[in-house]
């Protein structure tokens, strides 16, 4: 049809999202934002696996991202009832005072 | 079509992610990973896998993500403030991140053409048995990590009961 | 138009068929607005809309210009961006899934299926998806109204949504076993062979599935009696009580909108879609003409019935209670779906 | 399979079992006390069957009572027991006061007994296990263990509030350059192949453990830094006063001296004898700096243990500057001096303890007059002494004159000025010791001596002191029955060492090489 | 037995007996004791733990088209994990009894999270090693939150969560560069593809990731902050379990990955493991010096044993697996002992925390001050406990190898570490305070009969590792040898004729 875009472009792509991923996990400071850049972080994985698959014409890597999936959302439900549970205790989403133990 | 595809779609999810590390409110942080999802949707698509595109809007973004938004509203805990702590983390943050960025980056380019692009027309025409060679392969070759998923599944019901019931 | 290359006929003829379509679709949510008026009327013994042009018809023509020229009202304390944003998704969503619904027989124009907007292989989810997506518009109204019955009830449209949605995706599982494919125009055919006796529904024997996708269905449309995101007497209007004139008007014609596609999908799934139900009992008759118009009316026969299949519901049963709506879609249909899906893949594994 | 071949085995576990018992019974009444005591006496009957079964006759550099099972395959780690002329008297002496230890704590530690004598016979076990293990691997983890029971024994029953200090000082000073030593035995293992001190001495003897000679050296640097930090030798002394001023009495007997002085020669000597005799010079040189430092410190002491304390440093000082002598009178003399040690410190600390019990005190300032007093206290007091200064008759004198003939007969450069300072320390701890006793014991009463009335030895304490003494009579009278043993030892020594003096040394060993000194094998 | 029965043997029994005390939880009433849940999973885990040692007599078994390898290599760290868990569970029985109400959730969870560990272990799939590092990962983030009355408790989930689901992405990542250099997620096929790959650095690039997402797991500096955090809220049992047996199930996926994943690239990931053992030894035992809080010096000291055991994976292969498995082994022992003690010390409200409040525990608790003075020691590397072994193997293998620098890192680290343990068992040794009195007095329960049998073996286990290690030592060198072989032999796989050398030593 047209031009070819090279896979290595796709994989840029994913490096970017992941690197805003590990950025916004470390810069915000709401639990939900954080937990959000996580699951920024494994879309980027999930594009370079699916960038892979079709470089080496195997289905096999997109099993592996909708293992992904089916995982993160088990870690959703998990994450957000961690996240109710300690915000009933606290009443704050703030990481920086979540902070009864030393760091 | 697809170099036109990728850039539409690719500047998008990344002015998503953008928006999504400088919005203050988690909701827009959260709308704005529901399109970087929907994006790289578009882009599972074009590189072929269309069965993938459709999970990633129904599982990802019409669930996960949904849920996410559904908790942001119960809590609504109001947009973030930032503390001393943020700025400690604005120093190791960005350049940690930009370092990655750069290594992997170089990394790919620099092996780029061993890489190859992408062939769509070829690919796409045997599509119609995608998902069917994605099921062969889910069921036979990896059939346990597929069952054994519904542990996965069924430790996430528990905790979630767990976690998130109140203590009497 | 010889000159014009593939590509070229490819895109004008979309364009076309999007810009049909999507005429029809809007007249018909308008229509169905007016159609569950006055049956709804009949019903409850009085005449419905009768005034506005012969039997009414003129009726929504009326509303629209109503909503149009009514104030656009814009809560200080409202999310704006959100606010605006929300009712756009909810219809944009409605309308886009309309798009892979074939709605008549397969007809080739230049190599483009005339009679479906787009003809993907994997149909049928990406129906489920734009469906999944339609979720946010809701719950972004709600939540960016500031108003905490506007909240309240977008939650409960949210939770009810993703609660109905595993019930709705199983109940299609076999179906989609039963066809092998994901494509719409596959499933029709599954179903050809014997007109109305190997349609899902009968022939299938997916009437299980049938009933868990109309109640489903139901819950995922808001509709009665699964309405409680705009139970009035507790909720005012719930998620849309902050809206109003044309942003209202949008949410109104999301309703319709979905509703229309809920009905299409059951009439693709379970009814064998735009083929007449006795099959080749009856002759071909009448020219290419006929032969390509004649399912389409059968389509919009089905459809029509299922429209008032809802009114008549709506009609006639009261609304739930949340716990029960809750209960009734976690523990009876979602088991009910997998018990489905067991038997069915169950069954075609014994027949081979 | 006679009793010969698991004596060795016997005389190390049976202060473990003992200890495993101790744990068992109800600590009431007296029962810990004559529990230990029958345990150490126990054990100390079982060691006298080595001088009783000794075979003076046996080939020279051969051990006896002799085990050796394989412990575990791969490493190739066995469990290999033997004893020979440098290890038997010193088995011995561990044994012999094993028992005055427990005599002495009788009274002096009255709450956790239990604990104590546990912690007291582990030690026993430990000391035990290093004199008997000629397997590298079974030796480090004596030596190691050793460790255990005396930090505790000092951060429980120390005398003051700085006790939990002194002994995490001691367990650091200790415990990191055995970590090195580790480093080094893991490295030989990779060199050899084995863990077995004789077989190692072989390939050192025939220079075969390595031909890098700067890990050698590294190697031999970690044996001798460990060692030297437990006798200890001139300037890694610094955790010896505040542990000996903490330490219960019984601990205090076995804290210095032979364990590191015995694996110095045995180990260091051992494994790598060039390397040993390269550095002897710096040694002889720290060895009589410490002999006239400690004896300087002793004499600005006010506190007796302190003073106790510097004047070991003293004593095992002696020791070194005799052993790097590498001739047989210096060998012989140091490790005669070795027991010495063990004998008269452990005398002096016993009897310092006993003062201390009487009086809470160990300051000098508030003692005085006691000789009138107390007049078997003061006549012991001043035995001890004696043969600490190295009267004749008394023991101290035969390994004072055997390292001070030695160190002026040795052949390396300025040995002789060495010796002459080493020989000035003598007199100065004479000189301490002697005004120790003055201001003790004469004079006019002092604070406490005036105000506590005291008594004399009761027969218990009569009964601990008077073993020592009648042993620091019998080494000094009938020296040449203990030195049949350890002069066989000594000469052999000795006799290695000519051998390397006469061939000369490898040339590369002086210009060591930086590029080799990155670790040795690749 | 069909092979796909055979070779998870032990998980079916897991999952079935987790199954069942899911079952059986509601049906019990509110207020009953739910200790019958937890002998069920008691009796679950050992029948799983013999059920692995059956499997010791068949060789190696694969199953689920090669996605599943059971050999002596998985075995060890089965036998490992069952044993941790075993102990975690007596340990456990009483811990809830009268505080939660739900405990045989608990009790589902530790069997759910123990399988999940057993198939990291056994897979040679990195999809499977994936789906089991998250069911291990999330019944432990559960875990960590069960005391739901304190709020450190919660915190520490989160905290483990977030930082847990933060290193998952790095690990993933990794597997997508790996599967993307060499296009395939089978570890035996990566170390094939490698040698043919076109993109080298991109293959490097995916160790790393793969290092970093599991050094996370094991708590390895630079990526350990979240341990004192966690270590310190989370329940003193769960804790004994998570600083053990998931980091074990991740050494396992570790050594496969690097070992026999990656052995073209042994002298370049060497480094990486050598900087981050000399690291991770370092940072622990700095840390541990500030801390006061018992747990939190637990935490670091665990970093600071994360870091020993990556010593071993500078050391040759069969030395270094073999190793690596032992101090696992050593480490699992020795650490779950103490935590048992502290669990018992301290109780459900955690009355003790610091080390003031473990001061003159000696005089009261005699026996339980004995063994955290026993366990302490071993963890110091005293002879004749497993931690001096498993110290002296570690750095013997890693000496053999040549690095002799990194072994005197690490001694001096472990004399570092002294101090602080030493400070412990000064305390529990010294004379009680008033404060500490009263603080540990007030639950003067006694340890119930389950729980001291559960010290008893963590004590019996540290001291025969140190004493008789030959057993445990021929399963690791057997470990090692087995994985090599099947390195070789999959390796071999397509060019049968060159490589008999290799398989001659399966024949010794």
């Amino acid at each position: 049809m047209s031009a070819q875009v090279p896979i290595a472009y796709y994989l840029v792509l994913g490096a970017i999202l992941f690197s805003i991923g590990i950025a916004a996990f470390l810069i915000k400071r709401n639990i939900i934002t954080i937990f959000i850049s996580i699951e920024l972080m494994l879309n980027a994985v999930n594009l370079t696996f699916v960038a892979f698959s079709h470089m080496w014409h195997q289905v096999s890597g997109q099993i592996f991202v909708f293992f992904v999936m089916v995982v993160a959302a088990a870690e959703a439900a998990v994450g957000l009832a961690i996240i109710i549970a300690i915000f009933r205790a606290r009443q704050t989403l703030n990481v920086d005072q979540i902070n009864l133990m030393k760091l | 079509m697809q170099l036109a595809l990728f850039l539409i779609f690719g500047v998008l999810a990344v002015a998503g992610a953008i928006n999504l590390l400088l919005q203050r409110h988690p909701i827009n942080s959260a709308l704005s990973l529901v399109v970087v999802m929907m994006s790289l949707a578009v882009l599972y698509w074009s590189l072929g896998a269309e069965f993938l595109a459709a999970a990633q809007v129904i599982v990802y973004s019409g669930a996960i993500m949904v849920l996410f938004v559904f908790v942001i509203m119960l809590l609504n805990a109001g947009e973030e403030e930032h503390t001393t702590g943020s700025r400690i983390a604005y120093v190791a943050g960005f350049p940690g991140a930009a370092a990655i960025f750069c290594l992997l980056s170089f990394v790919f380019l620099s092996e780029r053409k061993a890489m190859g692009g992408t062939d769509l027309g070829g690919y796409l025409s045997h599509s119609a048995n995608n998902i069917a060679e994605i099921s062969r392969l889910l069921f036979r070759d990896l059939l346990l990590p597929f069952e054994v998923t519904s542990i996965l599944i069924l430790v996430a019901i528990l905790g979630a009961v767990v976690l998130a019931r109140k203590e009497q | 138009m010889s000159h014009l290359s593939q590509f070229q006929t490819f895109l004008l003829l979309s364009i076309l068929k999007i810009a049909v379509v999507l005429v029809i679709t809007l007249t018909a949510v308008a229509y169905t607005v007016l159609l569950e008026r006055k049956v709804l009327g009949r019903m409850q013994n009085r005449w419905g809309p009768s005034r506005t042009g012969p039997f009414g018809l003129l009726q929504p023509l009326a509303d629209g210009i109503k909503l149009f020229l009514k104030e656009d009202l814009l809560p200080l304390a409202a999310e704006r961006p959100l606010f605006i944003i929300a009712p756009i998704i909810a219809l944009a969503c409605s309308l886009i899934s309309i798009s892979v619904v074939p709605f008549g027989a397969v007809q080739h124009v230049k190599g483009v299926d005339m009679f479906a907007v787009a003809d993907l292989n994997i149909g049928l989810l990406v129906i489920l998806g734009i469906t999944s997506i339609g979720v946010y518009g809701i719950a972004l109204s709600g939540w960016s109204s500031n108003n905490k019955f506007a909240l309240l009830g977008s939650l409960r449209a949210t939770s009810q949504m993703i609660s109905y949605e595993l019930a709705l995706g199983l109940s299609l599982v076999g179906v989609v076993l039963r066809a092998q494919s994901l494509r719409l125009r596959d499933i029709v055919d599954s179903q050809a062979a014997h007109g109305a006796l190997s349609w899902n529904v009968f022939g299938g024997f997916q009437f299980v599935a049938f009933f868990i996708y109309l109640m489903a269905a139901y819950a995922e449309t808001n509709r009665s009696p699964f309405d409680l995101p705009e139970a009035e007497s507790e909720l005012v209007a719930g998620y849309h009580t902050e809206y109003s004139s044309m942003k209202f008007a949008m949410f109104f014609m999301a309703e319709y909108a979905n509703m229309i596609t809920v009905a299409c999908v059951a009439t693709l799934l379970f009814f064998g879609g735009p083929a007449s139900p006795f099959g080749h009992l009856i002759p071909t008759f009448g020219g290419a003409i006929v032969q390509a118009v004649l399912p389409v009316l059968w389509f919009v026969a089905k459809v029509l019935a299922f429209l008032l299949l809802y009114i008549w519901v709506r009609g006639t049963l009261p609304r739930f209670r949340y716990d029960q709506l809750m209960s009734f879609g976690w523990k009876f249909l979602l088991p009910l779906a997998m018990l489905n899906i067991i038997v069915t893949s169950l069954v075609m594994a014994l027949r081979g | 399979m006679t009793i010969d071949h698991s004596i060795l085995t016997i005389i190390t576990f049976v202060p473990l079992a003992g200890a495993l018992l101790l744990a068992i019974l109800p600590d009431k009444g007296k029962t810990m006390q004559w529990g230990a005591l029958a345990i150490t006496l126990l054990t100390f009957v079982c060691t006298l069957h080595l001088p009783a079964h000794y075979d003076y006759s046996a080939a020279a550099g051969s051990y006896q009572f002799d085990t050796d099972h394989s412990w575990i395959s791969s490493p190739a780690i066995h469990y290999h027991l033997g004893v020979d002329g440098l290890s038997m008297w010193l088995i011995v002496l561990t044994g012999f006061l094993a028992p005055l230890g427990v005599l002495i704590s009788w009274r002096a530690i009255d709450s956790r007994k239990k604990l104590f004598y546990i912690l007291f016979l582990l030690q026993q076990v430990a000391m035990l296990g290093i004199f008997v293990s000629l397997d590298l691997f079974l030796y480090y983890a004596f030596w190691e263990l050793s460790l255990v029971p005396m930090t505790l024994l000092i951060a429980t029953f120390g005398r003051t509030e700085n006790r939990r200090r002194a002994a995490i000082k001691y367990f650091l000073y200790a415990f990191i350059p055995s970590a090195i030593l580790l480093v080094a035995i893991l490295w030989l293992y990779v060199k050899t192949g084995t863990f077995d001190l004789p077989t190692l001495a072989g390939f050192a003897a025939a220079n075969s453990i390595s031909p890098n000679s700067a890990a050698l050296w590294l190697a031999s640097l970690a044996f001798l830094a460990a060692f030297a930090v437990k006798v200890p030798i001139f300037p890694l002394h610094g955790w010896l006063s505040d542990a000996i001023s903490e330490a219960p009495t019984a601990a205090v007997m076995v804290l210095a001296g032979k364990l590191g002085l015995y694996s110095i020669l045995r180990f260091s000597f051992g494994i790598f004898p060039q390397q040993s005799h390269r550095i002897a010079p710096l040694m002889i040189a720290l060895g009589a700096i410490g002999i006239v430092y400690g004896a300087l410190i002793a004499l600005v002491q006010k506190d007796l243990k302190r003073l106790a304390a510097y004047g070991t440093l003293g004593h095992v000082s002696v020791v070194v500057l005799g052993i790097f002598t590498f001739t047989i009178a210096g060998l012989d003399g140091g490790i005669y001096q070795t027991l010495n040690e063990g004998i008269g410190g452990g005398a002096l600390f016993m009897l310092l303890g006993l003062l201390y019990e009487r009086y809470g005190t160990y300051d000098m300032r508030e003692f005085g007059g006691l000789a009138a007093k107390l007049p078997w206290i003061v006549t012991l007091f001043v035995i001890t002494t004696l043969s600490v200064v190295g009267l004749p008759i008394l023991n101290g004198f035969v390994g004072e004159f055997l390292v001070f003939s030695g160190a002026m007969q040795a052949s390396f450069a300025h040995h002789v000025m060495w010796t002459a300072l080493a020989t000035t320390g003598v007199i100065l701890t004479a000189a301490y010791m002697l005004m120790m006793i003055q201001r003790v014991f004469y004079g006019s009463l002092g604070l406490k001596s005036s105000a506590v009335t005291a008594p004399d030895l009761d027969a218990r304490e009569h009964l601990a002191l008077w073993p020592v003494v009648a042993v620091m009579l019998a080494m000094g009278v009938a020296s040449p029955y203990w030195m049949r043993a350890i002069d066989e030892a000594g000469t052999r020594i000795a006799q290695q060492h000519e051998s390397i003096e006469s061939t000369a040394p490898p040339a590369e060993a002086t210009t060591s090489n930086v590029h080799a000194a990155e670790g040795g094998p690749r | 037995m069909s092979p796909n029965v055979l070779a998870l043997l032990p998980e079916y029994i897991l999952v079935l007996a987790g199954v069942l005390i899911m079952l059986a939880e509601p049906c019990l009433p509110a207020a009953a004791s739910r200790k019958p849940l937890g002998w069920i999973a008691i009796l679950g885990t050992a029948l799983a733990g013999l059920a692995s040692w059956y499997q010791l007599q068949f060789g190696t078994l694969h199953a689920f088209y090669g996605t599943i390898q059971v050999d002596a290599f998985s075995i060890f760290f089965h036998l490992l994990i069952a044993a941790v868990v075993l102990v975690t569970l007596l340990g456990s029985l009483d811990y809830f009894e009268g505080h939660a109400t739900h405990a045989g959730e608990y009790f589902a969870l530790t069997l759910f999270g123990a399988t999940g560990m057993m198939f990291m272990t056994s897979s040679v799939e990195l999809l499977m090693v994936f789906v089991g590092l998250e069911i291990s990962s999330i019944s432990t983030y559960i875990m960590a939150g069960f005391r739901k009355g304190q709020a450190t408790a919660s915190e520490s989930s989160l905290k483990y969560f977030l930082l847990g689901s933060f290193a998952t992405a790095f690990f993933l990542y990794g597997i997508a560069l790996a599967f993307g250099a060499t296009g395939s997620t089978n570890i035996y096929a990566i170390a094939h593809g490698l040698e043919t790959t076109a993109t080298p650095h991109l293959a490097f690039l995916a160790l790393a990731m793969l290092i970093i997402g599991l050094g996370f797991k094991v708590s390895a500096a630079p990526f350990h902050v979240w341990t004192p955090d966690v270590y310190q809220g989370a329940p003193a049992p769960v804790v004994g379990l998570m600083s053990t047996a998931p980091k074990a199930a991740a050494f396992a996926v570790l050594l496969r990955i690097t070992f026999s994943g990656f052995p073209a690239m042994q002298h370049r990931w060497a480094i990486l493991m050598w900087v981050l053992a000399a690291l991770s030894m370092t940072v622990g035992n700095l840390g541990a010096l500030l801390q006061r809080d018992v747990k939190r010096m637990l935490a670091y000291s665990s970093i600071a044993h994360a870091g020993y055991l990556l010593v071993a994976f500078t050391a040759f292969p069969q030395d270094g697996i073999a190793a690596a498995c032992f101090y696992t082994a050593t480490y699992a022992a020795m650490n779950v002992g103490a935590f048992a003690v502290i669990t018992q010390v301290s109780g459900y409200d955690e009355t003790a925390r610091s080390q003031e409040d473990f001061t003159g525990l000696a005089s009261r608790r005699p026996m339980l001050a004995a063994l955290l003075a026993f366990f302490l020691l071993s963890l110091i590397g005293i002879p004749f406990t497993g931690g001096f072994f498993g110290k002296f193997y570690v750095f013997s293998a890693a000496v053999a190898a040549g690095h002799v620098w990194l072994a005197v890192i690490g001694l001096l680290n472990s004399g570092v570490a002294c101090f602080y343990y030493l400070r412990l068992l000064a305390a529990v040794y010294a004379k009680p305070t008033a404060e500490s009195a009263a603080l540990t007095s007030i639950p003067a329960r006694r340890v119930s009969v389950p729980a001291a049998v559960g010290l008893t073996l963590a004590a019996i286990a540290t001291l025969v590792l140190g004493i008789l290690p030959g057993n445990t030592l021929w399963l690791t060198q057997y470990a090692g040898t087995s994985t090599i072989i099947e390195s070789a032999r999959q390796h071999c796989a397509p060019h049968p004729d060159n490589c008999h050398v290799e398989l001659q030593m399966e024949q010794r």
